[in-house]
C-alpha cells in the first residue's frame, strides 16, 4: 500500500525537474521537453488523485492534458523549424522578440 | 402710482436697450431721440410721481426676483420723500447731459454705445434711489458702477484712459465688499433686506452690531463717493467724456454713497461711535481734496477734487446726524457741479480738448455765454452768500459745531478751513483760466461750438442759482425741504441752535467764503507762471496716496500673481504632482529592465511567482 | 511494503532518475531516449494507479508520435552537428535549481500541512470501457473541443512549417545566404 | 408615456447618433447635421422631461427607471431625475448643441470621428448626472473621461498629446480611489444586512464608524476634488482649456466640472455626513484658497485661456465653499452658481474660440483693440465678462450673493473673505477686458470679420441665458428646492 502523499511527492518533483530543464536549458528543443516532462508530472498527480477519490474524472483530465500537449507539440516543434529558419539559431536567447 | 414708478425706472432701461439691440442699424437721429425721450418720459413721471404722491411713502413689489431656504429677495420699490427728490434730481440732470450730450457728442463716431451707456446708468441710478430690497440696491449700486468704467473708459484706444476705467471700477468694488458683508450682517440679523423693514427695528441692534453695520456701510460709501482713503479714482476717472464727468462723476453716482447711509439712516443712528467715524471720514476728506484740488492744472481735475471735497461734507452731514443737511448740500452741489463740468466740457471742446488751466486765458472775451454761467457755477461752490450752495454748508457746519465733544470741534474747524479753500480753489481756477493774459489762447485758435451747447445749460444755472430757495433758513419757502423730507426716518427738520449763534455761524462762513474770493483775485489775477515744487507739488499729487497705492498696494499684487504663478503653482504644485507621475514613470522604467525578451527571464519570473505563490499558501496554513 | 508497493517505489525511481538524465543530458538525441524511458515508465505507473488507457495512451501519444516527432526534428535539421549546447555553468543552473529547490520545499511543507498525504491507495481499475462511457458521459463537449484543438494545430503547424520557396517573404532565404 | 424609458434615451441617443456618425466618415457636411440634429433631439427630450417631471413628481424623484444589470452582484440600471439632475440635464444638452455649433467650422479633420467623441462624452456626462446605482455611475464617470481625451489629444492646440495624458491621469487616479471606497462601502454594506447591493437609497442606510467614514470620503473626495478642481489638485486643468479645441473647453468647463460637484452633493454628502461636516471647515478653506489663490494667479497669465481656466478655479471655489456651508441657502446658491458658472464660462470660451479662428493666437499680447474692428464680438465679450465678474442682474450675482449670505449666517468670516475674493475677480477680468478688447491692435492692419449668424446665435442664446437666470432664476432655484431640503433633512 502506496500513501496518497507519496505519489503526489513523486510528481511534485518530477513537475520541478522539468520546470528546472525548461529555465536552465537554452536549447528550444529542451524547454520543449522541459515543458513535457511538468504535463506528464501534472498527469501523474491526477491520475494519484483519481485513484485516491476514486473518481474518473481525474483520469478524464489526463486525457485532456495529452490532447493539449500534442498540440503544442506539433504548433512547438513547427514554430522552432519555423524560427530557425529564419535565424539559423536554436538558442532562446538570441531571441529579442519579445523585448518592448 | 405703480405704473408711474415702474415706467420711471423703466423708461430709460428701455432706451438702452432698443439703442443697444438695433442702435447700429437706426439712424443717429433716431438713437439721439430714443436716448433722450426716455429720459424726459423719466422726467415726467418723476414729477407726476412727486405731485402724486408728495411727501408720502409708496411701497410695491415689481417682482419676485429670487428665494432659496428663507432667504427671498425681490425687485421693489420704497418710494419716499428722500427717494422722490433723488429721482427727480437725477432725472432732471441726466436730461440735460443728454441733451447737452448730443451736442458734445456729435463728432463721436461711437454714439450708440454711449447713450446705449448713459440710459443704462440712469436706470441703475434710479434702482438706486428707488429701491427697497437692498440686493436691488446692490443691482443699481453695481449697474452704476459698471456705467462708470465703461464711460470713463469710452475712448477705449488710449490705454490711459481704459486704465483709468479699470481703476474706478477696482476701487468702487473694494467698497462693495463692504456693501455686501454689510447686507449679509443685515440679512442675518433681520432675516430680510427690505429698508422698509429694516428701519424700524434698527432699535433692536445691539451698539456693537450697529458700529459694525455702520462702519460697513460708510465703507461702501467710501468708495463710491471717493472719499478717504479711496479717493484716487475720481480724479482718474476725468479721462471720461466731460457730460459723463458731469453726470456720473459730480452730480449722481458719487453721491450714491450719502444717499445709501441717509436710505439707511435709522441703522446709522444707533451708533454713536459710527457715526463719529462718519464725521470724521467726511471732515478730513473735505479738506484733503480742498487742499489737493489747489495745486491742479487740469480744469477737470480741479474740480473732481472739489466733488471730492463736496461730497465729504455730505458724508459729515450724515455724521452729525443731519440727514436734511446732507440732502440739500447734495441737490445743490448736483446742479451746480454740473453746471461747472459742462461749462468745463464747453471750454476743452473750444479749445481742441485742452485741459491745462494755464494754457487757456482770455476765454472771457471769447466764450462769454461759458463765462457766465462758469461764474455762477463758481460762485455757488465757494458757497457766495445767498446761493444754495451757501445756505447748504453753512447749515452742515452749524450742525456739526452744536454737536458735543471735541471731536465734532475739530470737524467743524476743518470744514471751515475746507470751505475757505473751496473759495480759493475754485476762484484761481476760474481767474487763471478765464481772465485776459498776455500768452492766453488769441481767437484764431478757438473752435467753434454750438450756441445749443451753451443755451442748454442756461436751465441749469437757473437751477443752481435759486436752489437756494428749497430750504431757507427764514421767508417765504422757509425750510421746505425739511418739511418735505420730515417724514423720511430721522430727519431732523430744524437745526436745534439758538438764534444767536445761527447769525455767527451765518456770517463766519459767509466772510470765509468771500475772504477765500478776494484772496484768490489778489494771487491769481495777473498772469501766473505755471510753478511745481516744494508744496505744490505735494498737492498736486494729493498727497502722494496714488502714487503709495500703486508702490504698496498695486505693485506687490502684480508682482505676487506672477510670483504664485511660475513659482508656486508651476514650479511647486504642478511639479510635485507631475514629479509623482515621473516617479511611476521611473519605476516603470526599472520595471522594464527585467524585460529582456529572453525566454529564460521570463520562465524565471514565472517560477518565481509560482514560489511567491506556495509561500502566501504555506504562510497561509502555518497562520491557520 | 506489499509487492504493490515494492513495484511503485522501483517505479519512482526510475522515473526520478531517467528523467533526471534526460533533463542534464547535453546531446538532445539522448535526452529524448532518456525521456522515452520516462515515459513509459510513467505508463506503468498510469497502468499501476489504475488507468489502464491511459497508460496506452501515454505510450502511444507521448513515448510513440510525441518523442518520435522530436527525434525526427533533430535528425532532419541536424541539430546537433551545427549548434552542441554548450552551457552546464554554474550561472544558468544555480538559479533553476535554487528555484525549483524551493518550490518543492514548499509544495512538500504544503502537503505535510495537509491532512491527506498519508490516506493509503487501494488498488483499484478502471476498465477503458467503463473510462469511455463516462468520458462521453461527462465530458462529450470537451471531448469534441479537444478534437478541434487537435485539428487547429495540425493546421498551424501545416501553416508554420511549409517552405515558402517562391513568395513575397524573402526574408525565409536570407540568413543561409549569410 | 410613462413606460417609455425617456431617461435611457436621453442618456443614449448622443452615443446612436455618433455610431451613425461612425458609418459615414467620408461626409463632413452630414456629420455636422446629424450630430446637430442628435443633440437638438436630445434637448428636446430633456425638455419633454422636464414638462412630465413637473407634473407627475412623486417627491424628490420626477422619474426612474430601474433595470437589474448584473444581478449576481447586485448591480443595478437605476437611473433617477430630480430637480438637480434635471437642471444639469438641461445644461448639458443645450451647452452640446452649442458646442457641435462651435466646432462647425473649426474642426476640419476627421470630422466624424470627432462628433462622435463629442456625442460620447455627452452620453457619460447625462449618465452620471442620472444614475443613482453607485456602480453604474462609476461607470460613466469613467466613460465621460475617456473621449474627452480623445478630443484633447487628437484636436487640441501644440501640446496636446501631453496634456491629454495629464488630463487622463489625473482623473483617472482620482477615480481608482473612489471605486475601492464604492466597493470598500459595498462590502461593509453587504456584511451588515446581507444585502450586497451598489443601489443609493439602500447604502445610505450603512453605518459606518467614524475612522471607516473618514477613510471612504476623503477617497470620494479625492475623485471629486480633482474633476472640482479643488486646489491643490488643479493643476491639470489650465493645461487641459488650454490645449482642448472649443468644444472641449465648453463641455470640460460648463460641464465636466460640475460633475465633480454633483458627485459631492448627491453621493458624498449625504453618504458620509458626519465625516462631510467634520471635514468641511477644511473644504471651506481650501475653497476660500481657491477662490483667491487662482483668482491671483489668473490676473498675470499671458494665455486668455489659461485666464480663464484659473477663473474657472476660482469660481468654482466659491461653489465649494458653499456645500461646505450646508445649509439650504448655500446648497440651492452653490447648484445655481454651478449652472451660472457653466454657461458663463462657457460663453467666454467660445468667444475666446472665435478669436482664435480669427487671429490664430491665444496670447493677450496679439490682442487689443478689438472694440474696433468687431463690435459685436466685442459687446458679447464684455457682456460676458460682467457676468463672469457677478454684475447684478446676470447670472453669476445671484449664485455668489445666494452662497455668501448663506455662509456669514454660520461663518461669518468666511464670508466676509469670500466677498472680498470676489474683488480679486473684478481684478482679472478687467485686466483680460483691457487687454482683448481695448486698446490698440498690435498687428497689422488687416480688417477682421466680425460675427456670422451662426455665431452670434449661440452668443446669443447663451446670453439669453445669462439674463434668464440672473434677472428670474426662480424656476431654477425652486427645482432645487426640493433635493436640497430632501438632502438636509436627511444628513440632520
Amino acid at each position: 500500500m502506496v500513501p496518497y502523499g507519496h505519489v503526489l511527492i513523486l510528481s511534485t518533483i518530477l513537475f520541478f525537474m522539468g520546470a528546472g530543464c525548461a529555465l536552465a536549458r537554452r536549447n528550444l528543443i529542451m524547454i520543449l521537453v522541459g515543458v513535457e516532462i511538468m504535463l506528464n508530472a501534472a498527469g501523474i498527480g491526477f491520475v494519484g488523485a483519481s485513484l485516491r477519490w476514486g473518481e474518473l474524472a481525474g483520469q478524464g483530465f489526463v486525457l485532456f492534458i495529452m490532447a493539449v500537449a500534442a498540440s503544442e507539440v506539433a504548433v512547438g516543434l513547427a514554430l522552432i523549424i519555423f524560427v530557425r529558419r529564419h535565424t539559423g539559431s536554436m538558442n532562446a536567447d538570441k531571441y529579442r522578440l519579445l523585448k518592448g | 402710482m405703480k405704473a408711474i414708478l415702474f415706467l420711471l425706472i423703466i423708461f430709460p432701461l428701455a432706451g438702452a436697450t432698443l439703442n443697444g439691440l438695433f442702435g447700429r442699424r437706426l439712424p443717429r437721429k433716431i438713437v439721439e431721440i430714443i436716448a433722450c425721450a426716455a429720459l424726459l418720459c423719466s422726467l415726467l413721471m418723476a414729477t407726476a410721481a412727486i405731485i402724486n404722491m408728495g411727501g408720502g411713502t409708496f411701497n410695491f413689489v415689481l417682482f419676485q426676483w429670487f428665494q432659496a431656504g428663507d432667504l427671498s429677495v425681490a425687485m421693489d420699490i420704497h418710494y419716499d420723500a428722500l427717494a422722490a427728490i433723488m429721482a427727480l434730481m437725477v432725472t432732471f440732470v441726466a436730461s440735460i447731459i443728454h441733451f447737452y450730450s448730443v451736442s458734445f457728442m456729435r463728432n463721436d463716431t461711437d454714439y450708440v454705445r454711449y447713450f446705449c451707456y448713459l440710459n443704462l446708468f440712469v436706470f441703475s441710478m434710479l434702482v438706486i434711489a428707488l429701491a427697497d430690497s437692498l440686493v436691488f440696491v446692490y443691482l443699481g449700486w453695481e449697474g452704476v458702477g459698471f456705467c462708470s468704467y465703461a464711460l470713463i473708459g469710452f475712448w477705449y484706444g488710449d490705454p490711459v484712459k481704459a486704465t483709468a476705467g479699470k481703476k474706478a471700477f477696482i476701487m468702487t468694488r473694494m467698497g462693495d465688499i463692504g456693501f455686501g458683508v454689510a447686507v449679509a450682517v443685515l440679512f442675518a440679523h433681520f432675516g430680510t433686506f427690505s429698508i422698509t423693514h429694516i428701519n424700524p427695528l434698527a432699535a433692536t441692534l445691539s451698539t456693537g452690531s450697529a458700529t459694525l453695520l455702520t462702519l460697513l456701510f460708510l465703507f461702501a460709501a467710501v468708495g463710491k463717493s471717493a472719499q478717504l482713503p479711496l479717493t484716487t479714482w475720481l480724479p482718474d476717472a476725468m479721462a471720461g467724456p466731460t457730460p459723463v464727468s458731469a453726470l456720473i462723476h459730480a452730480a449722481t453716482m458719487v453721491t450714491a454713497g450719502v444717499y445709501l447711509l441717509m436710505r439707511l439712516f435709522p441703522v446709522v443712528q444707533q451708533s454713536p461711535q459710527g457715526m463719529l467715524v462718519i464725521a470724521g471720514v467726511g471732515a478730513v476728506t473735505a479738506f484733503y481734496a480742498s487742499l489737493s484740488a489747489l495745486a491742479q492744472r487740469d480744469i477737470k481735475r480741479v474740480l473732481a477734487y472739489s466733488t471730492i471735497s463736496q461730497v465729504g461734507y455730505m458724508i459729515l452731514a450724515v455724521g452729525v446726524g443731519d440727514m436734511v443737511g446732507g440732502m440739500f448740500h447734495l441737490l445743490s452741489h448736483a446742479f451746480f457741479k454740473a453746471l461747472l463740468f459742462l461749462c468745463a466740457g464747453c471750454v476743452i471742446q473750444a479749445l481742441a480738448d485742452e485741459h491745462d488751466i494755464f494754457k487757456m486765458g482770455n476765454l472771457d472775451r471769447h466764450l462769454p455765454g461759458v463765462f457766465w454761467l462758469m461764474l455762477v457755477g463758481a460762485l455757488c461752490l465757494s458757497a457766495f452768500p445767498t446761493l444754495g450752495g451757501y445756505f447748504s454748508k453753512d447749515r452742515i457746519l452749524l450742525s456739526t459745531f452744536i454737536q458735543p465733544g471735541i471731536a465734532y470741534k475739530v470737524c467743524w474747524a476743518l470744514g471751515m478751513s475746507a470751505a475757505f479753500l473751496t473759495a480759493l480753489y475754485t476762484f484761481r481756477m476760474f481767474f487763471i483760466a478765464f481772465l485776459k493774459r498776455p500768452d492766453g489762447k488769441k481767437a484764431s485758435e478757438m473752435h467753434q461750438i454750438p450756441r445749443f451747447l451753451v443755451i442748454i445749460l442756461i436751465p441749469l444755472a437757473i437751477v443752481a442759482l435759486c436752489d437756494g430757495l428749497l430750504n431757507l433758513p427764514f421767508g417765504v419757502g422757509k425750510r421746505w425741504l425739511g418739511h418735505f423730507l420730515f417724514s423720511v426716518p430721522g430727519a431732523v427738520v430744524d437745526v436745534r441752535a439758538s438764534t444767536d449763534l445761527f447769525l455767527g455761524m451765518g456770517i463766519l462762513s459767509a466772510s470765509l467764503s468771500l475772504s477765500g474770493i478776494a484772496l484768490a483775485w489778489f494771487l491769481y489775477r495777473r498772469p501766473q507762471e505755471a510753478r511745481e515744487k516744494g508744496w505744490r507739488a505735494v498737492l498736486f499729487s494729493a498727497f502722494y496716496l496714488d502714487t503709495a497705492y500703486r508702490y504698496w498696494i498695486v505693485q506687490p499684487y502684480r508682482w505676487a500673481a506672477t510670483l504664485l504663478w511660475r513659482q508656486i503653482d508651476e514650479k511647486h504644485l504642478d511639479a510635485n504632482i507631475e514629479g509623482f507621475g515621473i516617479s511611476f514613470n521611473a519605476a516603470s522604467l526599472m520595471m522594464r529592465v527585467w524585460s529582456t525578451g529572453r525566454l529564460s527571464t521570463y520562465l524565471k519570473a514565472f517560477l518565481v511567482g509560482l514560489a511567491g505563490l506556495l509561500c502566501l499558501l504555506v504562510g497561509r496554513v502555518t497562520l491557520w | 511494503m506489499t509487492f504493490y508497493g515494492i513495484i511503485f517505489y522501483l517505479l519512482a525511481g526510475l522515473l526520478l532518475i531517467s528523467t533526471a538524465l534526460a533533463v542534464s543530458r547535453r546531446r538532445l538525441v539522448h535526452a529524448i531516449v532518456y525521456l522515452i524511458i520516462s515515459f513509459f515508465t510513467t505508463a506503468l505507473l498510469f497502468y499501476l494507479l489504475g488507468a489502464p488507457f491511459l497508460a496506452a495512451l501515454e505510450v502511444i501519444i507521448y513515448a510513440g508520435a510525441i518523442m518520435v516527432m522530436f527525434l525526427f526534428i533533430i535528425v532532419t535539421l541536424q541539430l546537433e552537428k551545427k549548434e552542441p549546447e554548450r552551457e552546464s555553468s554554474l550561472r544558468v543552473w544555480l538559479p533553476a535549481v535554487v528555484l525549483a529547490g524551493i518550490s518543492l520545499a514548499l509544495t512538500a511543507v504544503l502537503m505535510w500541512a495537509g491532512s491527506d498525504h498519508g490516506h493509503l491507495l487501494k488498488p483499484a481499475m478502471a476498465s477503458p470501457r467503463e473510462f469511455g462511457g463516462y468520458l462521453f458521459r461527462e465530458f462529450w463537449l470537451p471531448v469534441e473541443i479537444a478534437s478541434f484543438l487537435l485539428f487547429v494545430a495540425l493546421a498551424g503547424a501545416l501553416y508554420l512549417g511549409r517552405e515558402r520557396t517562391n513568395g513575397q517573404k524573402t526574408t525565409d532565404s536570407k540568413p543561409e545566404a549569410s | 408615456m410613462n413606460g417609455f424609458p425617456l431617461l435611457t434615451a436621453i442618456i443614449f441617443l448622443p452615443l446612436l447618433g455618433g455610431l451613425v456618425l461612425l458609418a459615414r466618415p467620408d461626409r463632413p457636411g452630414f456629420c455636422r447635421m446629424v450630430s446637430l440634429g442628435v443633440t437638438l433631439g436630445d434637448l428636446a427630450l430633456v425638455v419633454l422631461l422636464v414638462f412630465l417631471g413637473m407634473e407627475n413628481a412623486a417627491g424628490q424623484w420626477f422619474r426612474m427607471e430601474d433595470y437589474a444589470w448584473i444581478p449576481s452582484v447586485g448591480i443595478r440600471y437605476t437611473l433617477a431625475a430630480d430637480g438637480v439632475s434635471l437642471m444639469l440635464l438641461l445644461l448639458t444638452a443645450f451647452l452640446g448643441v452649442l458646442s457641435v455649433l462651435v466646432s462647425w467650422k473649426q474642426i476640419r479633420e476627421k470630422v466624424s470621428s470627432y462628433y462622435f467623441f463629442l456625442l460620447f462624452t455627452l452620453t457619460g456626462i447625462l449618465g452620471v448626472f442620472l444614475a443613482t446605482d453607485l456602480f453604474l455611475f462609476y461607470f460613466f464617470w469613467e466613460i465621460q473621461i475617456i473621449p474627452m481625451f480623445f478630443l484633447v489629444g487628437i484636436w487640441g492646440h501644440e501640446q496636446r498629446s501631453r496634456t491629454a495624458m495629464k488630463f487622463i491621469l489625473f482623473t483617472m487616479t482620482g477615480s481608482l480611489f473612489m471605486l475601492i471606497a464604492i466597493i470598500g462601502l459595498y462590502v461593509i454594506h453587504g456584511r451588515q444586512t446581507g444585502i450586497y447591493t451598489f443601489a443609493l437609497p439602500h447604502l445610505l442606510e450603512t453605518s459606518l464608524s467614524i475612522g471607516t467614514e473618514g477613510w471612504l470620503y476623503a477617497a470620494f473626495m479625492l475623485s471629486f476634488g480633482v474633476k472640482i478642481p479643488m486646489v491643490p489638485l488643479h493643476t491639470w486643468l489650465p493645461d487641459t482649456h488650454t490645449q482642448a479645441p472649443t468644444a472641449g473647453s465648453v463641455i470640460l468647463a460648463g460641464l465636466l466640472l460640475k460633475t465633480g460637484v454633483y458627485g459631492i452633493f448627491r453621493f458624498a454628502l449625504p453618504l458620509f455626513p458626519l465625516a462631510f461636516r467634520a471635514f468641511a471647515p477644511v473644504l471651506m478653506v481650501l475653497g476660500l484658497i481657491a477662490l483667491f489663490y487662482a483668482s491671483w494667479i489668473a490676473l498675470s497669465q499671458v494665455d486668455i485661456k489659461r485666464l480663464i481656466a484659473y477663473s474657472s478655479i476660482g469660481h468654482m471655489g466659491l461653489v465649494v465653499l458653499g456645500l461646505a456651508v450646508l445649509n439650504s441657502i448655500t446648497l440651492s446658491g452653490s447648484l445655481l452658481q454651478m449652472i451660472n458658472h457653466g454657461v458663463s464660462t462657457s460663453a467666454l470660451f467660445i468667444l475666446v474660440g472665435m478669436l482664435n479662428e480669427r487671429i490664430d493666437s491665444r496670447q493677450f499680447r496679439d490682442f487689443g483693440g478689438l472694440w474696433k474692428k468687431m463690435p459685436v464680438f466685442s459687446a458679447f465679450f464684455l457682456f460676458f465678462s460682467m457676468a463672469a465678474l457677478g454684475l447684478p442682474g446676470l447670472n453669476n450675482f445671484v449664485g455668489e450673493i445666494l452662497i455668501l449670505i448663506g455662509t456669514y449666517r454660520v461663518h461669518p468670516v468666511a464670508a466676509v473673505f469670500g466677498f472680498a475674493g470676489l474683488l480679486f475677480g473684478v481684478v482679472y477680468v478687467l485686466r483680460m477686458i483691457q487687454d482683448t478688447i481695448f486698446g490698440e491692435f498690435p498687428g497689422e492692419e488687416t480688417t477682421l470679420r466680425d460675427l456670422e449668424a451662426r455665431e452670434i446665435i449661440i452668443l446669443g442664446t447663451l446670453a439669453l441665458s445669462v439674463l434668464f437666470l440672473g434677472l428670474w432664476p426662480e424656476p431654477v432655484l425652486n427645482l432645487f428646492q426640493e433635493p436640497v431640503n430632501a438632502l438636509i433633512s436627511g444628513i440632520s
